[in-house]
C-alpha cells in the first residue's frame, strides 16, 4: 500500500470533495454534526490537505470521522466547491478498508451497521425492512409501530401495500432471482469483500475486549462513552 | 420513559447570549485587550504551552466569547515569565494583561 | 490639430486622464453611459483612510476635465478598424475616427443576491456596502433605525474569492470599506455591538492597518475569523447569522439588526462589450487582459489602446488615479511616435 | 421578508418535466413507515390524472441508506443503481422517477459523477454485467416524486375538495416545508427552486391555499444523520437537531409541517413523541403534536380521500387537529381498524404527547 493520503485520492469522492481549502469554516457553521459533537468538519479537510501521515492516519483511527451525518449541507456552502461530506466518506471507506475503525467507538459501529443493512439488502432487498425494526431496538418509532408491526398483515393491507406479495407494489416479495443479482453485485464490486473485512477487524476487536459477537454487536450498537457531545463533562 | 439516549445542548457559541460585563471591566482597566489580532505569537513562544495548551490568543478570545471557565483554567498554567509581552506584534502588555485577568476572574477566590 | 483621443468612462479614470491630457494640450472625449460623471465613486461618501469625502475628489476631477468634450447618456453602437484607426459610432449618431482609445470602464459590483445563502433582496435587513454608503449620503433608507440598532454585522468576500460565484478573486477594497463602514456607524450609533466576519483582513494599503486598529481599540467592533455560512430571518424581521468561530473551532450565531454584505468588484459588463467590439482580450480573472500585468499593466496589446482604472481588475482609488495619470503620459508618447 | 426576492430565485430554478412515462422506484423507508404515501402517488398519477407510471417488482433499495451508512463501497451502490437503470431501459422508459429523496440524490451523484469521470461508468458497465448480464442506457430524465406532485399541482389544485383554509377563521394554514438534504443541497441546480429557498413544497402549498412559514433553522438537517440513527448509541444527535428545528418554529404555531424526504417525516413525527415524553413538551395546540405529512398525504387530503384509505393512522402525531381545520370529516372509530373494520386493537396512548 502506497501513502494513506495517496490512497485516499484513489476515491472518487475525495478527487470530487477535496480541491484546495481555505479554512473559511462555512462548513463547520451550519454542520449538525458541529452544532453537537465535539467536531469540526473544517479540521478534516486541513489535516488531509496538510498530507501529513501520521495526523491522516490518527484521523483513520480517531471517532473524529464518523460524526458526520451525511446530509451534504457542507456541499452546498463551500466557496472552493470542496465537499467535506465527500471526503468524510472517503475517509471512512479507507478506514474500512484497513481496519483501522476498529480502533474507535464510533469507527466500532461499522459492524452492527453492515451487519443489519448489508443484511436487510441481500435476504430481501430493502435496506429498511419490518422483520428487522424491532420495536425493542427503536423504542422511539413509538406505540404505533409497535401495534403496526404487531399486527402487519392487516394494517398493511388495509392501506393497500402488497406486503410479502409477488408482482409489484409496497413492500412486495422482491423475486429470488433479483436478490441473487444483487449478491452477484456484492460479490463482483467489492460488497462481499467489504462485508467480510468488517466482520474480521470486528471478530479481532471483539476477541481483544473479551466479547462475543452478540455482546460485541450489542456493545457497538448501544453504547455511547462520554466525551462525544459537546455538553459532556461540561 | 427512557430511550437510552437525550437531548444534547448545542455547541454553538450565540453572541447573543455572552455576558461581556466582565470582559468590558477588563477592557476598562486593559484598553489594548482590544487589539488582539489573535496572530498567535504570544501562544508559539509560551514555556507553557506545550505541555499545557496555554494559549494567551485564546484566553482573549475565550473572554470575548464568555467562556470564563476556559479561561480560568488555561491561566493556572501561566508562569508570569512575560515572554509574550516582548513578541506581541500589536504592543499589548500581556504579562498586565494576565494579572488584571486574574484580578477580575478570580475574585471569586478560586 | 492634434489626435482624436476617446476616453470611454466618465468615472474617477477618465475624468483624470482627461484633467492631465488636457494639460498636454489635447482635447479628449469624453463617452459616459449614464447621465452624469463621476462612476462609482459619486455614489460613495468617504474615502479611506483619510475620510476624505468622495465628493470632493469628484467635484475636483470633474473640474479638472470640464474642457474635455464629453457625451453623457451615450454608448458605443459600435467600432469599425480601418488601417490604422477606429470609426466609433456612438449612440447619439456621431461617429469619431481616432487612433487612441483609453478604456476606463471600471468596475460593477457583484450583484449580492446572487449569493442566495445571505438573502439580501429576500430578507429586509439585509444590505450592501452600496446601500449603506447610500444612507451615509441621504440618511434615507427605512432598514436602519436611526433611533440606533443592538448588533450590526459585516460580511466579508461577498462574491469574491469564491469559486461557486464565479469569481475566484480578492476584490482588494472590501476588507478597508468593511472597517471604515463599521467605524463610522458605530460613530453613529456608539451602543451598538459592531461584528466583522472575515477570512483574511487584507490591510495591504497606507494606513490601512491603523485603520484596523482603530476599529478594535477605539470603536470595540469585533472580528469574527469565519465566513458567514447562512442567513436567515427570525419572527421578529431581524436576521440571524451563522458563520464558525474558526479561531475557536465551534459554530457560532448572532441575531442582527442589520447586515451589511461587502460585495466585491467584478468586471464590468460594459467592459467586455467594449473588448468584444475591438476585439480585446479578457484575462482569466474575468477582467481585460494588459499587455503585461507586472509591466505594462495599462497597455492593452493592441497598439493605441490603452487602459486605466478597475477595467483591469479591483483598484483603490488612489491606484486608478495614478493608472490615469500614467495611461495620460503614455498616451502622449505613443501619439510623439506616431508623428 | 420580501416575496419577490424569492420568486426571483425560483425564476433560475425552473427545470423542464417531463409529463408523462414514468419509470417508478420505491423507497425503504417510506413503504415501511408510510406504505399509504407511495400508494397515493400510483392511484393520484395514474388513476385520477391518467399518466403512465410503470413500476417492476424486480427493482430493489438503490443501496443508498447502507452506502451513506458507509457498509458498501462506491462500485457497489452504482452497480445496484445501474441495474435499476437497466430495468427501465429493458421496460422501454427513459424518465426515471424515484419516491426518495436519498435515492434521487444518489442518482443524480452518479450520473454527475460519471459525467466527470467517463472511466468509471465504463468500469461499472463492466460489473454490471459481469453481475447480471444486463445492459443499460442513462435515463433521459431523473425526477423525485415531488417534483411530478409539484408539477401536477395545478391539476390537482383544480380537482381539490379542500383548500388548506382553515374552516373556523377563514385564514390559510400555516404550513412548514421541509425539504430533504439529498434534494438539492448537492446539485442545487437539479432542483426546483435551489438549495436555499427550495419551491417544490411551497409551490404545492400555495397552489393549494396554503401559507408557507419561512423560519430561522427551516434549512437545517431533520437530524437523520444515517449512522446517527441507525446505531442506538448516536440517536442524540438525531433527536437534537430536530428539537433545535421544532424549537426555532415554535413561535409560528405551524398547522402542519410537509416533507418530500422519506426520513424526515419519520423523524419529525417520531421525535415530536419523544420529546414529549422526555421532556413533557408538545409543539401542537392542547398538548396535540404538528401533524407531519408527505406531499402524497397531503395532496390525497386535498383531493378528499379517506385520512384511512391514505395510512395516517400510521402516524404517531394525531392528523386530527389538522382534520378538523380543513373540514374534513373523518370516523374516529375507525382509525385503527383492518381491512373491512376488522378489529386489530389500537395503538397504546403515549403518556404524554396527546394522541386519538
Amino acid at each position: 500500500m502506497g501513502k494513506l493520503y495517496d490512497e485516499l485520492l484513489k476515491d472518487y469522492r475525495a478527487k470530487e470533495g477535496l480541491k484546495t481549502c481555505i479554512n473559511c469554516g462555512t462548513c463547520t457553521a451550519i454542520c449538525p454534526a458541529a452544532e453537537f459533537y465535539r467536531y469540526d468538519p473544517r479540521k478534516v479537510m486541513d489535516i488531509v490537505q496538510s498530507r501529513d501521515e501520521d495526523e491522516i492516519e490518527k484521523l483513520l483511527k480517531s471517532d473524529f470521522i464518523w460524526y458526520c451525518g451525511e446530509c451534504m449541507s457542507c456541499v452546498t456552502r463551500c466557496p472552493r466547491r470542496n465537499g467535506p461530506g465527500l471526503v468524510i466518506m472517503a475517509l471512512r471507506n479507507l478506514s474500512a478498508r484497513l481496519g483501522y475503525f476498529t480502533c474507535s467507538e464510533k469507527g466500532r459501529q461499522l459492524y452492527p451497521l453492515t451487519r443489519i443493512l448489508t443484511g436487510n439488502i441481500l435476504n430481501y432487498g430493502y435496506c429498511v425492512y419490518p422483520d428487522t425494526f424491532k420495536w425493542e431496538d427503536h423504542k422511539e418509532s413509538g406505540p404505533v409501530w409497535k401495534w403496526h408491526l404487531e399486527h402487519i398483515e392487516d394494517t398493511m393491507a388495509r392501506v393497500g401495500a402488497n406486503f410479502k406479495g409477488e408482482g409489484p407494489g409496497v413492500l412486495r416479495k422482491i423475486p429470488r432471482e433479483s436478490l441473487d443479482e444483487l449478491k452477484s453485485i456484492f460479490d463482483v464490486t467489492g460488497g462481499t469483500e467489504r462485508i467480510e473485512t468488517v466482520e474480521k477487524f470486528s471478530r479481532a476487536k471483539a476477541g481483544e475486549m473479551g466479547m462475543d459477537m452478540d455482546d460485541y454487536f450489542r456493545e457497538t450498537f448501544e453504547h455511547a462513552s462520554q466525551g462525544h457531545l459537546n455538553s459532556d463533562g461540561d | 420513559m427512557d430511550f437510552g439516549f437525550k437531548i444534547s445542548p448545542s455547541s454553538a457559541i450565540n453572541l447573543d447570549n455572552v455576558d461581556t460585563v466582565k470582559f468590558e471591566q477588563l477592557h476598562d482597566m486593559e484598553p489594548d485587550v482590544y487589539k488582539c489580532m489573535a496572530c498567535g505569537s504570544c501562544t508559539s513562544t509560551c514555556p507553557a504551552n506545550r505541555f499545557s495548551g496555554m494559549s494567551m490568543r485564546k484566553v482573549i478570545l475565550a473572554l470575548q466569547r464568555g467562556k470564563e471557565k476556559d479561561v480560568v483554567s488555561m491561566m493556572r498554567n501561566c508562569m508570569l515569565c512575560g515572554k509574550c509581552t516582548m513578541v506581541c506584534p500589536r504592543g499589548i502588555n500581556t504579562r498586565h494583561l494576565i494579572l488584571s485577568i486574574c484580578r477580575i476572574y478570580r475574585e471569586d477566590g478560586k | 490639430m492634434k489626435e482624436n483621443i476617446v476616453i470611454i468612462g466618465g468615472g474617477i479614470a477618465g475624468l483624470e486622464a482627461a484633467g492631465q491630457l488636457l494639460g498636454l494640450g489635447y482635447k479628449p472625449i469624453i463617452i459616459e453611459k449614464s447621465d452624469r460623471l463621476g462612476g462609482h465613486v459619486a455614489d460613495w461618501n468617504c474615502l479611506f483612510p483619510d475620510m476624505t469625502p468622495a465628493k470632493d475628489v469628484v467635484g475636483r476631477l470633474i473640474a479638472g476635465a470640464t474642457e474635455a468634450n464629453i457625451f453623457l447618456n451615450t454608448e458605443i453602437s459600435f467600432v469599425n478598424k480601418l488601417k490604422d484607426s477606429y470609426n466609433i459610432m456612438l449612440s447619439n449618431g456621431i461617429s469619431i475616427i481616432t487612433k487612441i482609445i483609453l478604456v476606463t470602464t471600471g468596475f460593477s459590483v457583484f450583484d449580492a443576491s446572487k449569493k442566495e445563502e445571505y438573502g439580501y433582496g429576500v430578507y429586509d435587513q439585509v444590505i450592501t456596502n452600496r446601500d449603506l454608503e447610500h444612507w451615509f449620503n441621504t440618511g434615507n433608507d427605512r432598514r436602519i433605525d436611526d433611533c440606533g440598532m443592538n448588533a450590526v454585522g459585516f460580511v466579508h468576500c461577498v462574491g469574491s474569492r469564491d469559486e461557486k460565484a464565479k469569481n475566484p478573486q480578492c476584490s482588494k477594497v472590501c476588507c478597508i470599506t468593511a472597517v471604515k463602514q463599521a467605524i463610522e456607524l458605530k460613530q453613529k450609533f456608539p451602543e451598538t455591538m459592531v461584528y466583522c466576519f472575515y477570512m483574511d483582513l487584507r490591510m495591504f494599503g497606507k494606513k490601512y492597518e491603523d485603520f484596523y486598529i482603530g476599529a478594535q481599540r477605539d470603536y470595540g467592533i469585533r472580528f469574527i475569523r469565519g465566513r458567514v455560512s447562512e442567513v436567515s430571518e427570525n419572527i421578529d424581521g431581524r436576521v440571524i447569522v451563522k458563520a464558525e468561530d474558526t479561531l475557536s473551532g465551534k459554530p457560532v450565531k448572532v441575531t442582527l439588526d442589520l447586515l451589511v454584505l461587502m460585495a466585491g468588484m467584478v468586471c464590468n459588463p460594459d467592459s467586455t462589450k467594449v473588448a468584444n467590439m475591438i476585439s480585446l482580450p479578457i484575462d482569466s480573472d474575468g477582467f481585460l487582459k494588459s499587455r503585461d500585468n507586472v509591466a505594462d499593466i495599462i497597455d492593452s496589446p493592441k497598439d493605441g489602446i490603452f487602459y486605466a482604472g478597475a477595467c483591469t481588475g479591483p483598484k483603490t482609488v488612489p491606484e486608478t488615479l495614478a493608472e490615469a495619470r500614467a495611461a495620460a503620459l503614455k498616451i502622449h508618447l505613443y501619439n510623439k511616435t506616431m508623428q | 421578508m420580501i416575496y419577490q426576492g424569492k420568486q426571483k430565485i425560483w425564476a433560475d430554478y425552473q427545470k423542464e418535466i417531463p409529463d408523462d412515462h414514468w419509470f417508478y422506484v420505491r423507497s425503504c423507508i417510506r413503504q415501511n413507515f408510510f406504505p399509504g404515501a407511495e400508494k397515493m402517488f400510483l392511484e393520484i398519477c395514474r388513476g385520477l390524472l391518467k399518466k403512465d407510471f410503470y413500476e417492476t417488482e424486480h427493482h430493489t433499495t438503490c443501496g443508498g441508506i447502507a452506502y451513506h451508512c458507509d457498509t458498501i463501497p462506491q462500485e457497489t451502490v452504482m452497480t445496484i443503481v445501474a441495474r435499476q437503470f437497466a430495468l427501465m431501459t429493458e421496460a422501454g422508459y427513459e424518465n426515471y422517477v424515484a419516491s426518495c429523496i436519498t435515492s434521487f440524490g444518489n442518482y443524480i451523484e452518479i450520473l454527475e459523477t460519471w459525467k466527470e469521470f467517463p472511466e468509471l461508468e465504463a468500469k461499472i458497465r463492466e460489473l454490471l454485467w459481469k453481475a447480471c448480464k444486463r445492459e443499460f442506457n442513462k435515463p433521459k430524465y431523473v425526477a423525485h416524486a415531488s417534483d411530478l406532485i409539484y408539477k401536477y399541482r395545478n391539476e390537482i389544485a383544480a380537482r381539490a375538495k379542500f383548500r388548506l383554509v382553515n374552516r373556523h377563521t377563514g385564514e390559510p394554514l400555516r404550513a412548514v416545508e421541509h425539504i430533504g438534504c439529498h434534494y438539492a443541497k448537492m446539485f442545487p441546480s437539479r432542483s426546483i427552486g435551489g438549495a436555499e429557498y427550495p419551491y417544490v413544497l411551497s409551490g404545492m402549498i400555495e397552489a393549494w391555499g396554503g401559507n408557507v412559514i419561512d423560519y430561522p433553522e427551516r434549512r437545517h438537517c431533520c437530524g437523520y444523520g444515517f449512522r446517527q440513527y441507525h446505531v442506538k448509541a448516536n440517536r442524540g444527535y438525531s433527536i437534537s437537531n430536530t428539537y433545535k428545528k421544532f424549537e426555532s418554529m415554535e413561535p409560528y404555531h405551524p398547522d402542519f409541517i410537509l416533507t418530500n424526504c422519506p426520513g424526515c417525516p419519520y423523524f419529525m413525527d417520531r421525535w415530536q413523541y419523544v420529546i414529549a415524553e422526555t421532556e413533557g413538551k408538545t409543539y401542537g395546540e392542547n398538548g396535540y403534536g404538528i401533524p407531519v405529512l408527505t406531499y402524497e398525504e397531503l395532496a390525497s387530503l386535498v383531493l378528499g380521500y379517506d385520512p384511512w384509505d391514505i395510512g395516517l393512522q400510521l402516524h404517531q402525531v394525531a392528523v386530527e387537529p389538522l382534520l378538523d381545520k380543513l373540514g374534513i370529516e373523518y370516523d374516529p372509530s375507525a382509525k385503527y381498524k383492518g381491512l373491512n373494520r376488522k378489529d386489530i386493537m389500537r395503538p397504546e396512548l403515549p403518556g404524554v404527547l396527546r394522541c386519538c
